[in-house]
């Protein structure tokens, strides 16, 4: 497990900079899903860890992720009030305002951290998101980066 | 000062020999007559070792989380108002219970920092103090069974020391800069998570360093083992700190905690109006939520 | 060999620091850093705080690393490639020396040989010992932490050191106590003007307030009791003495890497961490911090001199200093005396 | 220069699963045997994931090859759980001290072992078995919690075939199962029952802390076995193995390198820290 989680935050270059998506199983990813069955093509540089919410996400999880050689992470649940389990999503929201003001006091760029609300039918703006993202870890100066990089 | 002293000793007295108590934590003299050190009193013919002063700087409320100190039931406990703080979030995360406290409040106007204590000071102003005394809002313990009145004055603020005056610094610098400064102050860091026992709030029966299934923090004393480290723990201690300042003064190689631990508390409040160790009764900010909170950083 | 005696002036010595740098020796001395004064290698010799009682912390680091990395592994399929760390110990044929350092510091070397040779050769503590030049500077005023005359010591001690300096008004004394110290000042001995032993300042009479060995008498008798567990009540566990201490020595090993690749370390450690010596099963022989406190006062003044016939402390405070409950060990050994003769 | 942590690579060559959580890993070293008495233990690590300390649990004189068992619990154990025949492990040792088989020879021999405290006498029985001709009569007295937390399951049927030799197999009460024929009962209750006498016999007994506590009681108050004739083994956390990394210590006594044997005696003069 440990060897694919390498393999999926190895960077090869600028060029083809790993971007790691946390998502919760009930909206984004079935978003993500929607878009890949609808065919709709997107950057390719994404790979997407399912969780069973957002709220499920832990703050260590980026930190792995950036570890691992991730250049971007990308957090993203269901939108405000659609939670499966009710109220996930809001602790959630609560918890990365904070720790993304963590993250940057201690000097990672929070352009390499990006949040969304990505409903099951919102197929287009998962591509949208991604395509965006990826456009803009691109336009960062390799290095330019966090602590947490070996 | 003696009169303060014979306060506490004679509270501390009436404490234990009606049985109300069957410790109570205090201050005592310690290696020199500029610093204290606690005492655990279980004897009413002890509290004359009793004592309060400008350097009683540890935060006693630590002592609560110790299975040992646990073990006494009853506990009598002399705190300052920031101390207090940590008290009032023990209690709101139900680790102790207010009936099995007497809290022996002491109204304070500051502590000199032991550094400069340790080279002789004994001035109580504005030079020699923490930065948390210049910001106290709470000189008087929010909750408290006896209160003893402080015997220092206030200080006079002359308005040339602002306190945490680095965090608006690191605010302004590029994430570059603020990522060299880190790297600089978190390559000192030996690990020995003087920080963590030394917070009365970091209570964790074993602690996310000590799970290694997996190994989420790394074990050695490079960048990213450090780094990792005191992110995880200023994180943990978001919307809990009460600024009391110990991990910063039990640090033994100076790292500026607070700088992290006072951010942390500047955007809680900032974004959620909250601030820590103030009201018993109120929720912990990340046990509750607002639909209306902040969403502007998510798209 | 013999010691050697010489003197050399407040100059000069500089110039023998500076020529020493120069010359790419690593040297590591007492440096101001954020208001406190630690160990660090120094660009010249006006880096260096020679006034300063004792650095915060001990150079402890430059013989047993915070973090050393025992061997790296690699994996291909099922087999493993292993690396052997020792090659490349860091400090092997490197010009280093501490300079400045005080006698408590040069003497806590010796008294860790012991344990690492101990029916096993540790080579990687070995191999940084023997590239370390020791050159020490007695003290003059030892503060009311200091206890190294109790430990056996005095402020004055060379015991550890390769060369040691004593102050007097404008110049110093030096005595050089092995063929170490005597290859060191070799290239500079224009510097130093040999003097005679009886020109050596004599050392001063240090009063001793304890007898160390009524402290272990005690121990031997006395592994239970409430001293124990009354007095540590305060103690928080934070492990900040054994960090700063010059002579404590435990450590952990632990794997970090990947499935493709890592290293197994070993990292410092410290017994008054409950973690320490947790079993799988739950149960822990020192579940106190009494317990752990107790140990380390056995360990460092009964276990350590039965079985390597030397105190495993040298009297150097830090742990008193830096303690932020202000538990002070030489009350506490004192503590101990008077306890054994009560 | 020699680097004393530097483990060597050894083939695992059989795995058996001998309950729920406890497995019995046979390796095989990759060049040449290796050295070590009964007693003495080893570190093995799952490389990646840290060292754990376990005692050989095979006889020495079985050159073909070496044994431990462990139950997985923390992140070594879990990641050694995880290996299969053919892939290697590291492993480093032997160490500590032994048991002094030439103080048993010609007597008569007990062997105790509770739950997987059997490990360690495993190796050492094995051993005596293996030169049966130099012991007295041989009784073993092993005893678990239930049935299913038995090890060894398999062999007891070979140390019976040994002349005299008694196998003594218990089960907590509560633990037994319905086709379950031999003894129920906690050890040291068994042990009472065992026509044994303290002279010229050597007691060997290693398990849980409680049942030593009480076995020892039984032995030498009930019994009347010398101290110095019971010898246990002791178990403390460890690190490095070679009394550097100073956690193992019982008073001035280093568990891994004065010990892991003790005999009660010996237990007996150190305070109480294990």
């Amino acid at each position: 497990m440990e060897d694919k989680k390498e393999e999926l935050a190895k960077t090869s270059g600028d060029n083809d900079p790993r971007i790691i998506a946390f998502v919760c199983n009930w909206c984004t990813y079935s978003g993500a899903d929607l878009a890949g069955t609808s065919r709709m093509k997107y950057a390719d540089n994404v790979r997407v860890i399912k969780l069973p919410c957002s709220g499920r996400i832990d703050p260590m999880f980026i930190v792995e992720a950036f570890k691992k050689g991730a250049k971007g992470v990308l957090i993203s649940g269901c939108h405000p009030g659609d939670c499966h389990y009710i109220s996930g999503n809001y602790h959630s929201r609560r918890k990365y305002a904070i720790f993304r003001n963590l993250l940057g006091f201690l000097g990672v760029d929070l352009n390499r951290v990006e949040f969304s609300w990505v409903s099951a039918s919102e197929g287009n703006k998962w591509v949208h998101i991604i395509n965006e993202f990826t456009d803009k870890i691109k336009s960062l100066k390799n290095g330019s980066n966090d602590i947490f990089k070996k | 000062m003696a009169n303060i002293d014979e306060k506490l000793q004679k509270i501390a007295r009436d404490l234990l020999e009606s049985k109300e108590v069957s410790l109570i934590i205090g201050y005592t003299g310690g290696s020199h007559p500029q610093r204290m050190r606690p005492v655990f009193i279980t004897k009413p013919e002890d509290v004359g070792r009793l004592s309060f002063n400008r350097h009683s700087v540890q935060d006693l409320a630590v002592f609560l989380k110790k299975q040992e100190v646990k073990k006494f039931g009853r506990i009598g406990i002399v705190v300052k108002g920031c101390d207090e703080k940590a008290l009032n979030v023990l209690m709101q995360e139900y680790q102790v219970s207010r009936e099995n406290i007497k809290i022996i409040g002491v109204e304070c106007n500051g502590v000199i920092r032991q550094d400069l204590a340790d080279k002789g000071e004994t001035d109580l102003s504005e030079n020699t103090v923490y930065d948390k005394c210049l910001m106290c809002g709470e000189h008087t313990p929010i909750l408290h069974d006896y209160l003893i009145e402080c015997a220092d004055p206030q200080i006079s603020m002359s308005g040339d020391i602002k306190p945490f005056a680095k965090i608006e610094e690191l605010d302004s610098m590029s994430s570059e800069e603020k990522d060299v400064f880190w790297e600089k102050e978190f390559d000192k860091c030996i690990k020995c998570y003087a920080c963590r026992q030394a917070c009365p709030l970091c209570y964790c029966s074993r602690c996310i360093v000590e799970k290694n299934v997996p190994q989420w923090i790394d074990t050695n004393f490079g960048k990213i083992g450090n780094a990792q480290w005191n992110l995880i723990r200023a994180y943990h201690l978001a919307g809990r700190c009460i600024g009391c300042g110990e991990c910063e003064r039990a640090c033994p190689v100076n790292i500026p905690l607070m700088l992290i631990n006072g951010k942390m508390a500047r955007s809680i409040h900032d974004l959620f109006g909250y601030k820590s160790g103030l009201d018993v009764d109120a929720k912990p900010v990340f046990g509750v939520f607002s639909e209306s909170d902040f969403n502007d950083f998510i798209k | 060999m013999e010691e050697k005696y010489f003197e050399i002036s407040a100059e000069d010595l500089k110039k023998f620091v500076d020529s020493m740098i120069k010359d790419n020796f690593e040297i590591i001395a007492p440096m101001d850093r954020d208001g406190d004064t630690f160990y660090g290698k120094i660009g010249k010799f006006d880096d260096a705080n020679l006034d300063i009682l004792l650095p915060k912390m001990s150079y402890k680091e430059y013989l047993l690393p915070k973090t050393e990395t025992l061997f790296e592994y690699s994996f291909s399929g099922v087999d493993i490639d292993i690396k052997d760390g020792i090659e490349s110990v860091e400090g092997k044929n490197r010009k280093r020396v501490i300079f400045g350092g005080r006698p408590c510091d040069a003497a806590a070397g010796p008294i860790m040989e012991k344990v690492f040779n101990w029916g096993y050769k540790d080579d990687f503590f070995n191999e940084r010992f023997k590239n370390l030049t020791i050159v020490s500077i007695a003290c003059e005023k030892p503060d009311d932490y200091c206890f190294c005359a109790e430990m056996q010591l005095s402020p004055e001690s060379s015991h550890g050191s390769d060369l040691l300096l004593k102050k007097t008004g404008d110049k110093y004394s030096a005595v050089v106590v092995n063929d170490k110290g005597l290859e060191l000042i070799a290239s500079y001995l224009n510097l130093f003007k040999e003097i005679a032993k009886d020109e050596f300042p004599p050392d001063k009479d240090w009063k001793k307030i304890f007898e160390i060995e009524k402290a272990k008498s005690f121990l031997d008798k006395n592994f239970k009791h409430n001293y124990f567990q009354d007095r540590f009540l305060s103690c928080i566990g934070c492990g900040i003495c054994t960090y700063t201490c010059p002579t404590c020595h435990c450590f952990d090993i632990q794997d970090e890497g990947d499935m493709k690749k890592g290293k197994r370390i070993r990292n410092w450690d410290s017994c008054q961490f409950a973690i320490f010596t947790l079993h799988t099963s739950g149960h822990n022989p020192r579940n106190t911090q009494g317990d752990r406190y107790r140990q380390r006062l056995m360990h460092k003044f009964k276990i350590y001199s039965e079985k390597f016939d030397k105190y495993l402390c040298v009297g150097c405070g830090r742990c008193s200093r830096n303690c932020p409950q202000d538990i002070n060990i030489k009350e506490v050994v004192k503590d101990l005396t008077e306890l054994a003769s009560a | 220069m020699k680097n004393i942590y530097l483990p060597k690579l050894a083939e695992i060559k059989e795995i058996i699963q001998e309950t729920v959580d406890t497995k019995t890993v046979r390796l095989t070293i990759d060049n040449g045997s290796i050295f070590f008495l009964p007693g003495q233990f080893g570190e093995f690590s799952f490389i990646g994931e840290g060292e754990s300390t376990f005692g050989f649990s095979s006889s020495p004189l079985r050159k073909e090859y070496f044994e431990f068992s462990f139950r997985s619990s923390g992140r070594a154990t879990t990641g050694i759980n995880g290996l299969n025949p053919g892939d290697k492990l590291a492993f480093r040792g032997p160490y500590g001290n032994h048991f002094d088989t030439s103080k048993m020879k010609g007597k008569d021999l007990v062997f105790i072992g509770g739950g997987i405290g059997m490990a360690p006498v495993k190796s050492i029985l094995e051993y005596c078995l293996d030169e049966r001709a130099d012991y007295g009569k041989i009784t073993v007295l092993y005893g678990a919690r239930s049935v299913g937390d038995l090890l060894y399951k398999t062999i007891f049927e070979d140390w019976r075939k040994y002349k005299n030799t008694d196998v003594v197999i218990t089960v907590d009460p509560g633990g037994e199962t319905p086709d379950w024929t031999e003894k129920v009962g906690f050890v040291p209750t068994i042990l009472e029952q065992l026509p044994l006498k303290g002279e010229n016999t050597i007691a060997v007994v290693c398990g849980p802390p409680i049942m030593i506590k009480f076995a020892l009681k039984s032995l030498e108050e009930k019994m009347g076995f010398d101290k110095g004739d019971i010898i246990t083994t002791l178990e403390n956390r460890m690190k490095c193995g070679l009394g550097k990394c100073g956690r193992c210590n019982v008073g001035s006594v280093y568990v891994c390198k004065d010990g892991p044997v003790f005999t009660a005696k010996e237990i007996e003069s150190l305070p109480d820290d294990f």
